[in-house]
């Protein structure tokens, strides 16, 4: 597999970047219903690792599932249709962005945290029997990694010697919680200790991620086994849009937050229940979650991973600026033929 | 009395359950900053952030329950009980009479449910049908907040596992987090009596509901609609403008499906002779299925009609809120049996 | 034509479909050795053994069929589906609406199913009404030989998700493994007719049974009994104890829940104007109550009752055995329906 | 807590070998129904994990589980009397033995594998906050190191920092897979990677188990986290009383073995399948199963724990006949007190 120059992977970035900030605003009109995990942050997971894939390999999504899709090619037009809910969508408007697929690209995408991790294995299996050098993918959250069936997968993936490689994404958040809070030992070593070889990747460097995933995968294809890459990033926009953790510790004084406190307060206070310092102890815990995602790294921040790209490219001499106004257009565009014919009611 | 949102109300009894009794824990995940009055108040030994393992949690919790304590489980969303199904179908539900009624298992399970808000078809589920199809399980389903504080206050004394499902669309909180997100951009269609609503203080009358009795939210003597949850108002209005067109309507909401409140259905039935069932679960195998039955062990034959999904939840909002029993399905339903 | 056994039957069905289909896998736990022939047969490319991961080969087998392969999943009992429910449920039931109808998920789930041979209540459940209960899943349950071998074919070649149940009373293999174990001093209530018969060969005239068709065992006019498995077997015999009290019985085996073959119920209880369901499923929120939705639905009103499982099945032989749907059970429900 | 001395676990491991005989002999005359799943060959663990036991800890098993309850203290005739599915019996004669329970003793088995995990770190949990000092014990298969539930257990426990020990029973067996054959890695790793203290030990050797699980239980007594005890041991009477694979590899020239082989070679020489060498391969594997069976450790030889205990008592000059003695006639006479009122079928 060719590995792809920095400024196409910086391109692919800014495709999936740009296609989240699209959709946001779709989101914030009211265009798109339910919840909106937006994969800001993971835009350098995802494009070192699925400019690696092949036609045959099977990508297996989560929740968090734009940015991938946007750089495996999967057509943008019918992805916005489909979260607009219209019928002729990607998937006829029954899915939504939860669970887009496209049959063609062999990529679904599934809200059950956790359960990329069997499908993938299932994408595996079947790449080993009917396309010999193809490979199943998993993206999965850090928090994907403690699910029965994530687990378990560990196991099966080497009972079976599947060609599957597992892209843990750890943002270090599942929802409001702390991966390490709830986490025990490193996720790299639990699947060392399953027999899994395993890589680790900085999701700030893309070419450092489409090195690992690179190397993994071909070990993948070589019929090695399973393979783990471990990629940190940051999770620029919260757990969904609208995140109430991220609202309230960015205006720790407004009237959201407020009212939490009041409410939080007030409870604290209550006669019955822990002694003083538990009480103490879950409000120094709360406080310390809330600052931690008050410091989470933001848009255009120096450790988002589009603007590390950004620069590099620039360093490297690239046409960052050129990329930049197409990457633009291309999103425009889609999103404007993704609107034709619906009523737009906050015209 | 107070006035309190559904969620509020569910909290609230809680809250009022874990002051009263130090043998309630809760666990979930993220739930120090869901609930973060009951963390604040109880502290970390009893309010227990738990990793993405339904599985684990749950079963543990059964453990716990079997060892003396009574947790209250969260899970984020009854869809997810399909990763953790075991605990509940042959482990809590399977003590009692595996001890031959020596050894309970007092563990109230809470998830959100039901659709409504777009959000597709792994997380708009009920699946109370299924859950209520095990023996040994208590499954109830509140549709006001005052049933919602009662029924959890019930749960919370009661000595088996219990399943109290908190539908989203009633539930403000739910519908912010889950739905909203802030916007003024999206609108939902929320039943206010549902939403919020006067709640009495513990150790007041009604403070606690009991299981396996239906409340009659409308009279009538043409057409028993029989529902829970969102469907009861969905079926208030239906019998609103029913009435309008002189179909007389009787709302029975039956806020426990586990055990069932079969006289209240019976004896309006008795009197209509006709049944609309209002369900948000899958029609087929379900609770619509064993109103039907209870009718004709009864010796009762109504006219019956079922207004409930008929397969997974589609996205697009026009066609979920199509795909829901909604007022106009209802009325339609109701008039054909009038017909 | 040639006899088998209830469970050779299936073997025979994969066996036949996997020599003509090489996109056929099959997998679970201990398969080498449980299903021998296969693993000589097609190797441990075709014959997977799993570990005891039921959601992780579940789930990858939903994966593997979106991807080409059209797997065989094997778990040792249908109880144990309560740790790999996601998988069905959320994933390979809901892929065809998620695609809107492009993509499909051709598995095959078997698992052994049901008591009567003294094994608990973890391990004698049937579950099919939970399993019914789910849009996009096929769910099916033979009571012959030849069925077995007629709707396994049809699952094997269809394009969605099939539980197929094997009733282990039905299943010599099973019940010599679960129940019996080599020993003379055991004895079990097994239907001669379920456990051996004629099966036609691939490609003759009924080596296919369609889904959704029922089968009518038996003829009669005063009342319809509806039943699948080993129920039908018990039917058939209250039928004949009926018949020489002067009660005629139609026997209905339903072979199929998901789709479920309305017509055919519809059309003997508007001979018979009396149904009564013979379920060894539990009795809530089941097939029973569907049935009785089924003739509501109809504008018939049938006289109604239904002999299912009521509780945990306890262990002790005698209490089991009282438990079950069985034959006295039958006779009392019907004859109650007559007077 | 105190140790044991040898005579008393060779003591028990006595009773639980007898308990075991008992219900093999009701068993075969049809006084028991169901799978019978003897634990003979785990007497050590039993023992030497059991007898560390305090009033107030909690003990989940699995579908193999008279050992531990016979170790534990509970009453025999009851034990019977429910197997023999009486309404007087544990349990009302409603569980049987896969679901044996007693409050009293804070003890529940369950045929579901991997449950026992859950359950336990239930109990330790209960343990921790009512009964100070107090653990929760699991009993598990090495096969139901496998299971979703189970591996989760191994997370949430140190997530938890729970008083929690689990004693993986390695058998080396899951019915007739192989332990290895379907598991990846080495199961203390896996849970070392969790940062599960481990310890292991050879279960031939009681006071070797006794000596390992106190360490652990007195770690996990004092609030410092989960701990695994790996003990190997031999799988004496096969999966179950009447296990095919058992009777098949001890008579291969018997009517079920021939019978078996017959169906396998007419099926490895149809038409239409896999290649002559995947076809020898399964073979091979088969015959390499079927050996391993036959080989494996039967009653009374030199690898059978009781024997090991009774020659090490018997060296140490202890009483060994009396005990033997004692022993039997306790479990004749809970046979005969539980069979009391029975009418035999086969009599
Ligand atoms: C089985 C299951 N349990 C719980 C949830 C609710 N949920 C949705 S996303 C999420 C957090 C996931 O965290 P992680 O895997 O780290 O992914 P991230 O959101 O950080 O990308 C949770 C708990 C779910 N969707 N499925
Ligand atoms: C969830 C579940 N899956 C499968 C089974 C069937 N089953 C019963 S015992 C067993 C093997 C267990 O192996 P192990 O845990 O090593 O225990 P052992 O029998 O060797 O003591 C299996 C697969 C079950 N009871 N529960
Ligand atoms: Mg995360
Ligand atoms: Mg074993």
């Amino acid at each position: 597999m060719q590995t792809h120059g920095l400024a196409e992977l910086y391109r692919q970035m800014g495709r999936a970047r740009a296609f989240e900030l699209a959709v946001e605003r779709l989101w914030r009109r009211g265009l798109i219903s339910g919840e909106m995990h937006l994969g800001t942050g993971e835009e350098a997971v995802a494009a070192g690792v699925v400019t690696q894939l092949r036609a045959g390999d099977g990508l297996a999504l989560t929740h968090r599932c734009s940015p991938a899709l946007v750089v495996r090619g999967v057509p943008l037009v019918p992805m916005l249709r489909e979260m607009l809910g219209q019928s002729d969508g990607l998937c006829g408007g029954r899915a939504g962005h939860m669970h887009l697929s496209s049959r063609e690209h062999l990529v679904a995408c599934s809200g059950i945290v956790g359960a990329s991790l069997p499908r993938a294995a299932g994408f595996a299996l079947a790449a080993k029997r009917l396309r010999e050098g193809a490979v199943g993918v998993a993206f999965a959250g850090d928090g994907a990694m403690n699910q029965g069936m994530a687990l378990e997968t560990l196991n099966l993936a080497v009972a079976w010697s599947l060609p599957l490689l597992v892209v843990c994404i750890d943002n270090g958040w599942a929802i409001t919680t702390r991966a390490g809070s709830v986490t025990a030992g490193e996720l790299g070593a639990r699947a060392e200790a399953f027999g899994w070889t395993v890589a680790r990747a900085d999701g700030l460097e893309v070419e450092e991620v489409q090195r690992a995933a690179s190397e993994l995968l071909a070990r993948c294809r070589k019929g090695k086994g399973p393979a783990l890459l471990h990629v940190t990033c940051p999770r620029i926009d919260g757990h969904f849009l609208g995140d109430p953790l991220l609202e309230q510790s960015r205006h720790l004084t407004g009237s959201a937050a407020k009212q939490t406190l009041g409410r939080v307060m007030s409870a604290a206070v209550s006669s019955g229940g822990g002694g003083a310092l538990q009480r103490a102890a879950s409000m120094v815990k709360m406080v310390g979650t809330m600052a931690k995602a008050r410091r989470e790294t933001g848009r255009g921040d120096r450790k988002d991973p589009l603007r590390v790209a950004h620069q590099a490219v620039k360093r490297a001499g690239g046409a960052v600026d050129v990329i930049d106004a197409e990457v633009e257009a291309e999103i425009a565009s889609a999103v404007e033929r993704a609107l034709a014919g619906i009523e737009v009611r906050d015209a | 009395m107070r006035e309190l949102t559904f969620g509020e109300a569910i909290d609230k009894a809680i809250e009022d359950a874990m002051a009263r009794d130090a043998s309630i824990v809760l666990c979930g995940e993220d739930v120090p900053l869901l609930r973060p009055a009951l963390y604040a108040r109880f502290g970390a030994d009893r309010v227990l952030a738990a990793p993405i393992s339904e599985a684990a949690f749950l079963g543990a919790a059964a453990g716990a329950a079997m060892a003396g304590l009574r947790p209250v489980v969260e899970l984020y969303m009854v869809d997810f009980v399909a990763v953790a199904l075991d605990a509940l179908l042959n482990h809590a539900a399977k003590l009692a009479s595996f001890s031959d009624g020596d050894w309970s298992c007092p563990l109230l399970l809470r998830a959100p449910c039901g659709g409504g808000y777009g959000d597709g078809g792994q997380h708009g589920q009920t699946l109370w049908g299924m859950l209520a199809s095990i023996p040994g399980l208590t499954v109830v389903v509140p549709s006001t907040p005052a049933d919602a504080y009662g029924l959890t206050t019930t749960a919370l004394a009661h000595d088996g596992p219990v399943v109290l499902l908190e539908p989203k669309l009633l539930s403000a909180e739910w519908l912010e987090f889950l739905g909203r997100g802030g916007r003024e951009t999206m609108t939902f269609d929320v039943p206010a009596e549902g939403a919020r609503g006067a709640v009495a203080q513990a150790g007041e009358d009604g403070a606690a509901v009991p299981f396996g009795a239906a409340a009659v939210r409308r009279a009538g003597s043409d057409v028993t609609i029989c529902s829970l949850a969102v469907g009861v108002h969905r079926a208030l209005q239906a019998a609103e403008r029913l009435g309008a067109e002189g179909v007389s309507c009787e709302v029975i909401d039956l806020r426990s499906l586990r055990p069932l409140d079969v006289e209240t259905v019976v004896a309006s039935l008795r009197k209509t002779g006709r049944l609309v069932v209002v369900d948000e679960d899958y029609r087929e195998y379900g609770l619509s299925g064993e109103l039907a039955a209870v009718a004709l062990e009864a010796k009762l034959t109504p006219r019956f009609a079922r207004v409930c999904v008929e397969d997974t939840l589609p996205y697009a909002r026009e066609r979920e809120l199509a795909a829901l029993p909604n007022v106009a399905r209802i009325c339609s339903a109701a008039s054909a049996l009038m017909a």
